[in-house]
């Protein structure tokens, strides 16, 4: 297999991913790492609560990664996210890409991430001192 | 037919819920079904965007919906 | 300090890499890992030797993050390159980025491993089964 | 004056050593070096390309070369 999916409750495992991700194949990989700000727009953070439409989800992500498969010769993709509670530090996603070239692997993992982004059923709610907000949801 | 939306995010706080059941006749679209919901929850209209999916995938406003699909609300994603 | 340089003979420690550029300011982190590759123009490698002009690479690898500070609004850089001997598979460089917003961390990661490759005196000598090339010393 | 020219990868194969030595006029330039180098090994003229620095700077041809300068020739780096 060389796409890897997953969502989980449990902290991502990035020692892991890299590990996954590393083949004698590759020359190159990309490997982008969210994180939990402490700030949005000047506001303090405090934690993340995620919400994922799990079956829709991980499907989506499958068609990313195809998406990128035709697009860039890469070899592997791993995508990786989180769902719960998650504090201030710690990793909502983790996606990495090989390739035989960096520029593919660099491409891909860009467009994974911006994809991802605008396309997969996965919500986030930022708590700050003064209440809780559904990111993006209002205008 | 009686049909079931999950909801998620700010979708499942404005239904008080993370599924409700409405009753549609068989020739509904996702338009119609929009329109419904709209009706019986006027604060979707301040949402910036939803999407409807229909067993897992992204439908189209002229999309007909079938008994026992699995309809879901998305309001507008914010992973990563 | 927000920039970390190193040039080593040992292996590159991948996880410390991504512990010292994760921080509560970062939203995102973009980690570039260069592999050797067991072919070259479908020529089997079977190792890969490193050279490094020691002083002049760590002073060519620090203004390489000096200028990625001034063009990106990015809050730590680490490169970290290997010398001697590396077998394929191994790591001969580690390129991580933070910062607020994912863009700005790809856009100078990207930028520092190809600039890197155009002006850090770093040479690598691929071994084939029938002898060994210099890469891109001759036409 | 005597200047030593340190070398790497292909160069110090072509000089048959990691350091060299040259004698040079005091006014002598990176230009008057390269000069000097090709000549003496013709090899170099077979490079991609290369260049000179001075205390771990690129130097240009202009460049005047001062005695006790850290000298060292560049063949075509090919680290990452």
């Amino acid at each position: 297999m060389n796409t890897q999916i997953l969502l989980s409750a449990q902290t991502l495992d990035i020692q892991s991913c890299i590990n996954w991700i590393m083949s004698p194949e590759s020359g190159g990989i990309d490997v982008f790492i969210g994180t939990v700000r402490n700030a949005t727009k000047g506001k303090k953070v405090l934690k993340l609560d995620f919400e994922a439409y799990e079956p829709m989800a991980i499907s989506e992500m499958n068609k990313i990664a195809a998406q990128a498969f035709e697009r860039w010769p890469v070899q592997k993709i791993l995508i990786h996210h989180r769902t719960g509670l998650l504090q201030v530090g710690e990793v909502p996603v983790v996606i990495a890409v090989s390739a035989a070239h960096r520029d593919a692997a660099f491409d891909a993992c860009r467009y994974i991430i911006d994809t991802l982004k605008q396309t997969v059923p996965i919500w986030k709610k930022e708590s700050f001192e003064d209440g809780d907000v559904w990111v993006a949801a209002h205008p | 037919m009686k049909i079931n939306i999950l909801a998620f995010g700010v979708t499942r706080e404005i239904f008080g819920s993370g599924e409700i059941s409405l009753e549609m006749t068989n020739d509904a679209t996702i338009s119609n079904l929009k329109y419904l919901l709209e009706q019986q929850y006027p604060r979707l209209k301040q949402l910036s965007s939803y999407m409807l999916a229909v067993n897992n995938e992204y439908a189209l406003p002229g999309d007909t919906i079938h008994e026992r699909d699995e309809i879901a609300i998305i309001p507008p994603v914010s992973g990563g």
